[in-house]
């Protein structure tokens, strides 16, 4: 039985992981870096340790030091979190080596999620749907030719070595291909030093949905139901909600058999999360399991009333699942919005710096995970997720109108955030309507809808600026005139 | 006092009317005369019920002539002016520096991963001058105006703080 | 349908009613004393008045001041919260003729609900339980001999007029029934100016178990489940929790069943609460309808998913209930902590002043409802109530579990609070077993116990309190040889 | 530094063997040495690692003999002695000023309701020398000692802040 936890992690997420913990009564174990011994997840844990400076890879990507803490600490499991070691079969492999509970899944199942191409093949062999295309990769133009024939244009060439747009082409046709495909390898042959090409279909105005699972080391397997995440930007998951309004129990069922086979065929244990594509022909295509806790997971909690991180100890511990598939009802709506710190503006830029102020929403359904507290630091170390705030609803108009007014409240002085942008988009009719694609903030004009909620805003708050302009001023100038060391004071006060 | 507010049309003009005591003004807005109890404040910021109405308003920074507050959480800037002889109209969202300014200053803080131009390069508006990183993620500076690089004011390997100027168009 | 809502309440009922309020674009209207210009309900809501002096009196409890901030404001409903003039018939009479949407039943039922005799005699009538005893009055100790020998020994003689102990005898047998008869009329008589007798069974070790309601314009009446609020101290409620121990379903839907019926028989409109109490024989009997929004509203909402606050609204609008009593499903278990400003071993005086730094607690699962903020005030005019700790859980212990660490997580600097006590209470196995009484802390020695686990507390923090001790003695000194100037400021800071 | 901590038997001795830098100290605590990180100090209070585990202290009051503190929410009081002449325990709860002391203290703030007796006269431990409102409740304070009543602090009428003298009792 699990008695101590090291937390591999920093953020909320640790904080997130140390709540339960401390809940069940295990003792924790948190790491920081030399940036983040002020940080929230330090004060909460039993014991804390410093493993090294701000560059994650000298200290939370560090495996060797993070196994010498585990040691000293007398840890006998690790949570990785999300993110940093957690998907690093090496380090699951190194804690299996020194009989330390890894709170994930095998390090070989973990090596196989993250391989795609021998993952693919797998699913394949389960008969698991995955995005049509080449089964590996193929010899040359005409064999290239001949599948996207059969699985019909547009298609993308990829370069298995592919990255950052490159040695990757859109083509629309034979003609297309022909052209493209030499220039395809070439670019990935300069850019990588090697060539490997696949060909996939192309799917326009897509939808991210994503199903928890659960395995426990008897292999008992089941879904807890999907998350649509589709409002992104750049491929990064901005908002997300349960259920999908285009996933009906039919639907969820189906695609619920495929998410345990899918389990099955890696031999997955713990919880997971297997991601699909939904095009707007309702197929749905597996993309890839990622082999972690996710981000998102609260949502699920709300509507299913688990709480995932004690279900992911109690596997580690070898526990059986303690319900069954059919045990598991869904219950209301729940919303995620990622607070990020960054300028919506600035094509999404990092924002880092000092929080002198910040004021956390509460109150009925809503539920913030977060580092934040008045005096606390974003750092430029790390990412840009500064909190979630999660809402729930008995219906969805409840769920969306709790998180409208909780987002209204979350200030946070210091930095750029999305908030706003979330404001915006939780207003507009296609949000309501759950017309959702990865494209939504382009396809929409988003971004210009904010711009103009943001001149209304001001237009609003107007003449409480103006009245807080004209005070400050005679407050001012009271003070210059009454003292000249209150003036000074006043003055330092400012500067 | 007169003013005009970024990227609201029009001028404005405030001023206290009357000091009621008890922390309660009599404030004109545009002609209009409102009540004013001030709950709190100091230097850093204050809190007031204007009509009935509350408000938390934060002094980020104020000059003689420029005031930047968050206003209920949104951020305004106002261009204070004894005489308004000028328009200052600005579209929400980055913007940058005029047109006519000489530096090109960074809008975040990062460090320099790669600098494009020498000094005494010519460039053009929006071309990439250097490549910043911040969390993570890569972020490009481009250029705010055509003209030839004055000087490079950062070091690749560096740091910028936000603000800082990276390089002179001239 | 209502557009503008004034709170006619203070603290944290005040935010309560006003989040739903902008959760549904309802307009708010806060009033305040000049005790609470700077609290946070007079931020939060749409518009805020000043009502008059901090004294209740002249403020929150001055009906035509309310009436004419209404008036003024535009608002065309008022939420009276609970407490001040929530139950008070004459000021809903009022709202009534200025034809104001009072959220809340109609006066006539609840001067019914407020008169005892009268409600017990309806009651009676309705086939609703009462706590067995005279059916009115009695004419003298013959009349109150006879009907103790009915209902059985040990009997309580009341007078009609009684309060504080005075004119109250517990008595076991027809002797002491005949000694005490005359005494008690005539402290009655002393004390109140008249006298009125009534005999009622003296029930020991009783819980106190309350049944939510709710009944539209239309007649629908449903009710959500129990609460159980056996944890007092001088009757007044300090922990509630839902479903209680001993209510299993069939008692649920039986005494569910009476609950119904009890407000038909009152005709009661909106949302109220019948109060009961059990003895440790199973029964159960009405003593009271609360007609009003109860303080521990929330932990009926953990458990249903249901808001209300907008219930409230919803039925003040005239529309019907929008569910059936079979709709209703409890989901998990809640329990909550009154975090009250108190010193329990002062016998819970009251302690009030300013709090220089709060920390809310959150995590999954866990709401807090609470008027505070770092830099607000309890203040000595109005009650103890600073804010309500709740918890959810799918099973009780996982609620505990969640409100222990919650109770920890909750620092309050500046007053004492009953969060100790809460913690001890929380931890006896006696709570974990469910044996409730409103006997509890007298009858498990509650107080010896939290002073053994404070005296164990001081003892597992000794070091830490030295480390601070001897770094603060040594900074202090470091200061005074470095900079006269400093060591001044350092000084002053201290004063 | 020595010292009793109320309610705990036995005296401790701390003090700083080394200042490490960086605002990490070796610290020895009743002989035994421990690691001790300051992550944050100021005159109200101080947050530390302490071998790994994190400390958040508030320092209420402190003066030459007496320290109270807020030790990870637990109020505790410190007694410093150069030289331990005397044994400083009581118990948890209340307690109330010592037998021999001369002043009877409110341990509320509240408005005086009523006073039971006039100077001069004579009351017995326990019994009830006024009431004092706060909160909407009446709260008795009791007489610490037997003695004659000195002389009367408060007025029927008139409020008391905590630690006020309501009475001298000798």
């Amino acid at each position: 039985m699990i008695e101590k936890v090291l937390i591999a992690n920093r953020g909320e997420i640790a904080i997130r992981v140390i709540r339960t913990c401390k809940a069940l009564g295990i003792k924790t174990v948190a790491v920081y870096s030399d940036e983040d011994y002020n940080s929230l997840h330090v004060k909460q844990a039993t014991e804390s340790y410093n493993i090294g400076e701000g560059t994650p890879a000298k200290s939370y990507l560090n495996q060797e030091k993070i196994l010498e803490t585990i040691l000293a600490s007398g840890a006998d499991a690790v949570h990785p979190g999300y993110g940093f070691l957690s998907e690093n079969p090496d380090f699951a492999r190194l804690c299996e080596k020194n009989k330390i509970n890894f709170i994930g899944t095998t390090s070989n199942s973990m090596e196989l999620c993250g391989d795609k191409m021998q993952c693919k093949a797998v699913m394949l062999k389960a008969k698991v749907p995955t995005v049509p295309g080449s089964p590996d990769i193929v010899k040359d133009a005409d064999e290239a030719l001949q599948i996207a024939n059969e699985i019909k244009y547009p298609v993308l060439l990829k370069s298995v070595y592919g990255g950052g747009g490159r040695g990757i082409r859109l083509v629309h046709n034979d003609k297309e291909l022909n052209e493209n495909y030499d220039s395809a390898v070439g670019e990935s042959m300069a850019a990588f030093g090697k060539s490997a090409m696949l060909v996939e279909k192309f799917l326009e105005k897509i939808r991210h949905i994503e199903y928890q699972l659960a395995r426990d080391k008897k292999g008992n397997t089941v879904h807890i139901f999907e998350r649509e995440c589709s409002i992104q930007r750049r491929n990064q998951k901005l908002i997300e909600q349960t259920p999908s309004p285009v996933v009906d129990q039919e639907t969820r069922d189906r695609i619920g058999e495929i998410v345990v086979r899918a389990a099955k065929a890696v031999d997955y244990t713990n919880l997971g999360t297997a991601e699909f594509l939904r095009t707007d022909e309702r197929e749905f295509f597996f993309i890839e399991i990622n082999a972690r806790l996710q981000v998102e997971h609260p949502i699920t909690e709300l509507v299913s009333g688990l709480d995932l991180v004690k279900l992911q100890i109690d596997i580690a511990n070898g526990e059986p699942i303690p319900f069954k598939q059919k045990d598991l009802k869904m219950n209301g709506y729940a919303i995620e919005c990622r607070i990020n710190a960054e300028d919506t503006f600035l094509d999404f830029a990092p924002s880092t710096g000092p929080i002198p102020d910040v004021t956390i929403p509460s109150g009925p359904g809503v539920r913030c995970d977060t580092y934040l507290y008045p005096g606390c630091t974003v750092s430029s170390f790390y990412d840009s997720l500064m909190g979630k705030l999660c809402t729930w609803g008995q219906t969805f108009e409840e769920c969306r109108l709790r998180m409208l007014t909780a987002l209204n409240d979350f200030y946070i002085q210091g930095v750029e955030t999305s908030i706003p942008l979330y404001k915006t988009i939780l207003k507009t009719d296609e949000y309501k309507n759950g017309e959702l694609s990865t494209d939504f903030l382009k396809r929409y004009g988003i971004l210009d809808r904010l711009t103009a909620d943001i001149k209304e805003d001001k237009n609003a708050n107007k003449e409480a600026a103006l009245a807080a302009a004209v005070i400050h001023s005679e407050y001012f100038k009271s003070r210059v005139t009454s003292s000249v060391e209150d003036s000074t004071r006043w003055k330092s006060q400012l500067d | 006092m007169d003013c005009k507010i970024e990227d609201i049309e029009g001028t404005f003009n405030g001023e206290i009317v009357e000091n009621l005591g008890n922390n309660e003004y009599v404030i004109k807005l545009n002609d209009r005369e409102q009540n004013l109890k001030i709950l709190n404040m100091d230097a850093r910021g204050i809190e007031f019920v204007l009509d009935q109405k509350y408000h938390k308003v934060k002094y980020l920074e104020s000059g003689t002539s420029k005031m930047n507050l968050v206003v209920d959480g949104v951020p305004m800037t106002l261009n204070l002016h004894a005489n308004l002889d000028e328009i200052v109209y600005k579209n929400v969202g980055g913007g940058g520096p005029a047109g006519t300014e000489l530096a090109l200053k960074s809008q975040i803080p990062g460090k320099v991963i790669s600098i494009a131009f020498q000094e005494g390069a010519s460039v053009k508006k929006g071309e990439a001058v250097c490549v910043l990183e911040s969390m993570k993620m890569q972020v490009t500076v481009k250029a705010h105006k055509d003209g030839n690089i004055k000087s490079i004011k950062i070091k690749e390997g560096g740091t910028v703080a936000k603000n800082d100027v990276i390089a002179e168009i001239e």
